[in-house]
């Protein structure tokens, strides 16, 4: 962490400033208000975490996978989560907070995750929907981020967006292989479609009108987008995409607005939201559960790799 | 030949089920590192096994299961999801329960060590492509080995915790490895005709390197009897243990309940 | 009608799924008396089961699935083992993990206090089936809760330890109790028509037994927001939670297996 | 425990050795000669023990029973095990030794069970398969056991052989009715019946020459007859119900005497006999592992019972 002597703060205040105003990118070691850290961490942390209890709803089916082929790519799948949550805990450090302490922070409720996790995974075809609409909604609102403020994630989401448009890919065309299948097949899609599509418009956060961090962390250039652009870009990419995959997105509002060149949709149920984000989503309990266990069980091994690297730095 | 098929079988399935266990740790593992080394074996472990059931259907097409008529299943899948638990031909070392990450060790060590072994024979095979897929698992194993060792070596030096949970898992997984050095006739038969390895001729080399593991890691060779067959017997013959059913309940469950699907 | 054969499904899944979970205790409860009454409790709601989806065959052919012709499955079986899951009309309750025997006694007290009011009403079903078995029901559930309450109480009083798990066990049961009063469509259908009973009818009574066990036991009754479902859905929706499609996928890999076997 | 004043004691071991005479009972409250009493328990003790781990083999197919019918019978099968066990524990206080003291003796490893019990069972005909061979060996063993010296351990036996011999008649109906249905199901009977016929022809115990323990106990009449006779007992009655039934018994030898109006047949392997015996089953370690587990888990909630039932009697 850097400490900044009291009596250069307006000093540094002004290079910070002209550093955003530029579009350039913050450094570990260089000068930012506690508030721009704060709220870097906040972000930040918050996607590791939904990288990594992300791997829930999807390895949950990887015992379960149909085909090898399937096996192996939904594996390598979710072993990149791991590794996405890796590089953002890394991101998360140079702003001097432990990877054990964000750890400790998710399991105690402290940080939150997306609340798109808090959904079950209940066929296969959902492995297919989450990398198709729900990498996808991802991918909106990530590769805005590649230009974000701090150095440290914008480097990490552009390896990350790299991938994550690889995992879309791969969840379109299991979809896809599926809508070419049995009739069964074709049934799990569109039902897994029906289950996914108001979870995954609700990843970029509520109505802009309601989301009363979007104007500091854009001034900060944290964020680069409102959150119903996002949104409208989402509906806008995707619709053409269900076409040629042959399901129905579930709105009936849905439809093209000419004058707009743009669809307009219908509005997420936002009291489920609310309660997904306050903790009574169908999942959230269950993942933290998880979590914490997958943690606590891994405690002795962890003390055991320290013991042991201590020994070696004394000998 | 049915032979190579069987034997392909044999290779295939060891390194099925051992993926099937090292993927039940994903996003349960002791830390982030762990989920990705342990996801990167299993990875490793089944695309060995994708090449291995194409090559038994290769070999000998009937080794495949019969599906409906104009099912797309390939016969790698049909192999994998549609054999019951008596035709699998994998050692029982591989389809126990995961225990904690001292007994997931404990087994990595010794399978890997044992099929580095194998794969390490097996590249000089006559037919070409068990030698291809030796050659480049034998790259593979040498990296799971060194992982299992490494974390063996952490595990027993670690803390005293750690070092009772390990001499447990190993103790746990002892009774299984005499299986891994038994010859089974067919295994014979494939040897004799220069296509496959005996496993009893590597029995000598893999115990050297495990006592160098274990005298690294001041940790006694357990004196444990081996686990007993039923009738003689074991895994290679398609007799596996209780928890192997349910394995493979979980692992076929969605395959199995669309025979005709495509995925 | 299929209204009545949807109903029948609902009570008869809640059993079939509850007997499921607590027969997973056999062999490993905390002590034999308790091995064997989870067991009778099992038993009982089996039984409850079968009648119920016999009546759900009657009422309604077309609920049954499709077996292959000639297959001698008959109805109850093809209803409890080749059923999807998103076809179980069960409440989520009873599908979740069992997790410790503070858990287990906590939902079974939640569970049998809740089926029991509901059966003293179905008795008094139209559909002389439903009353025939909600009159053999009352008694089975009297025990089943008298037995929940009996170790609730002993546990609530036990020990630190028993007391620590028993409030753990009932706020990891709470969130799914709201489902249990919550009216479905068919619900009220069939008790418009004076066969079924529509639950949120006896949501009071049940709180006041809950109240009393709680209020002898010195355990504050939880005040923890319902689990949401998707989308609206929950259990009589077909809506589960993850751990239900494991939970099929064990209890119908054998009969699946076997299409046209015969036990 | 009674305890008998040492001068009495040959008076008492006249009294004793007069009610073996008779056949008669003992009971708790008499007057025993200490090795007697050690070798009751041992044997009760045993048999208790065999109840119980015997819960898992079948216990294992409970929740994959493939109809409904059969999974009530078989989860009434098991618990009439537990309930066994609960006699056989009792039966066994009456002699001084607690259940918790046995059971420790159990998982320690320091009383065993039926060897039968360290095979795995590995497909639903197993089920039925135990219930005809094995409850059926069961019975050869226990129905001369009513009749044992030790009073209620032979009260107890006259309960279980009752519901043994419903048992074993479950099991039979079970195969016969899978011999009746597919290809696939009599090959699962055959192969079932092929991996315990040997195992259950060893539940008798050593051959004659090779039992130490028979002369005594036939003498104090805790066992009535010797091993190699209830062997030719069991073999006798289960050849024509094979035969009934559709299938091979896999012994060679097996062939109808007609001199001695019985069937010669086979040797078991002893050497396997011996291997499972002494700990190397293919299942020993995961037996005693699951009874441990269960008892340690449990341990809570036993303590919680006594506090609380303490706590009454106080009040």
């Amino acid at each position: 962490m850097t400490l900044a002597p009291e009596a250069d703060e307006s000093e540094l205040r002004a290079v910070f400033e002209a550093t955003i105003e530029r579009h350039d990118r913050i450094e570990p070691r260089d000068w930012m208000p506690e508030a721009y850290r704060k709220t870097v961490i906040r972000q930040v942390a918050q996607h590791a975490h939904s990288e990594i209890i992300g791997m829930q709803p999807e390895g949950n089916w990887i015992t379960r996978a149909p085909s090898l082929r399937r096996k192996a790519i939904l594996l390598a799948k979710v072993q990149d989560e791991a590794g996405h949550g890796l590089y953002l805990y890394s991101a998360c450090e140079t702003l001097g907070v432990s990877r054990l302490e964000l750890t400790e922070m998710l399991i105690n409720g402290k940080q939150k995750y997306s609340s798109i996790f808090n959904y079950p995974t209940l066929s296969y075809a959902d492995v297919g929907t989450i990398g198709w609409l729900v990498d996808g909604a991802a991918i909106c609102n990530q590769v805005p981020l590649c230009r974000t403020s701090y150095g440290p994630y914008g480097r990490s989401m552009i390896r990350i967006c790299k991938e994550e448009s690889f995992h879309q890919r791969q969840g379109y065309e299991l979809l896809a292989t599926m809508m070419r299948g049995t009739d069964e097949q074709r049934e799990m899609v569109q039902e897994s479609v029906n289950r996914f599509w108001w979870p995954a418009l609700m990843m970029f956060g509520p109505p802009d009108d309601d989301s009363p961090n979007t104007a500091q962390s854009m001034a900060w250039g944290i964020k680069r987008n409102t959150n119903d652009d996002l949104r409208q870009r989402m509906v806008d990419m995707t619709v053409p995409q269900a076409k040629a995959l042959g399901v129905t997105l579930p709105d009936p509002e849905l439809r093209w607005n000419e004058e707009r060149q743009s669809h307009d949709f219908g509005s997420p149920d936002w009291d489920e939201f609310k309660d997904v984000i306050t903790g009574n989503g169908p999942c959230n309990t269950q993942r933290i559960a998880h979590r914490r266990r997958a943690h606590e069980d891994g405690a002795w091994v962890r003390e055991a790799a320290m013991a042991f690297a201590a020994r070696g730095a004394e000998a | 030949t049915h032979e190579l098929a069987t034997y392909c079988l044999m290779l295939a399935d060891d390194a099925l089920v051992m993926s099937h266990r090292l993927s039940q740790w994903c996003s349960n593992a002791p830390d982030l590192e762990e989920d990705i080394a342990l996801a990167n074996i299993a990875l490793d472990l089944l695309g060995q096994a994708r090449l291995l059931l194409a090559r038994a259907a290769a070999a000998d097409p009937s080794v495949v299961p019969a599906l409906p008529a104009g099912s797309p299943v390939p016969p790698e899948d049909a192999l994998a999801f549609f054999r019951g638990d008596r035709e699998f031909r994998n050692v029982r070392l591989v389809e126990t329960d995961n225990g904690d990450f001292a007994v997931t060790i404990a087994r990595l060590l010794l399978f890997s060590t044992w099929r580095l072994a194998l794969l390490q024979r097996l590249a000089a095979s006559r037919d070409h492509v068990l030698s291809a897929v030796a050659i480049k698992g034998v790259k593979e194993m040498t990296y799971h080995r060194d992982y299992a060792g490494r974390w063996f070596l952490t595990l027993a030096r670690g803390t005293e915790e750690s070092r009772r949970r390990l001499i447990a898992g190993l103790e746990a997984t002892w009774p299984l490895r005499a299986e891994l050095f038994t010859t089974h006739p067919v295994e014979l038969a494939v040897a004799g005709s220069g296509v496959g390895v005996d496993p009893s001729t590597v029995a000598d080399e893999v115990d050297v390197l495990l006592e160098q593991v274990f005298s690294m890691s001041g940790v006694d060779r357990p004196d444990i009897a081996p686990l007993a067959g039923v009738r003689g017997e074991t895994g290679r013959d398609g007799l596996h243990t209780e928890a192997f059913s349910r394995l493979l309940a979980e692992m076929q469950v969605v395959a199995r309940a669309h025979p005709m699907g495509s995925w």
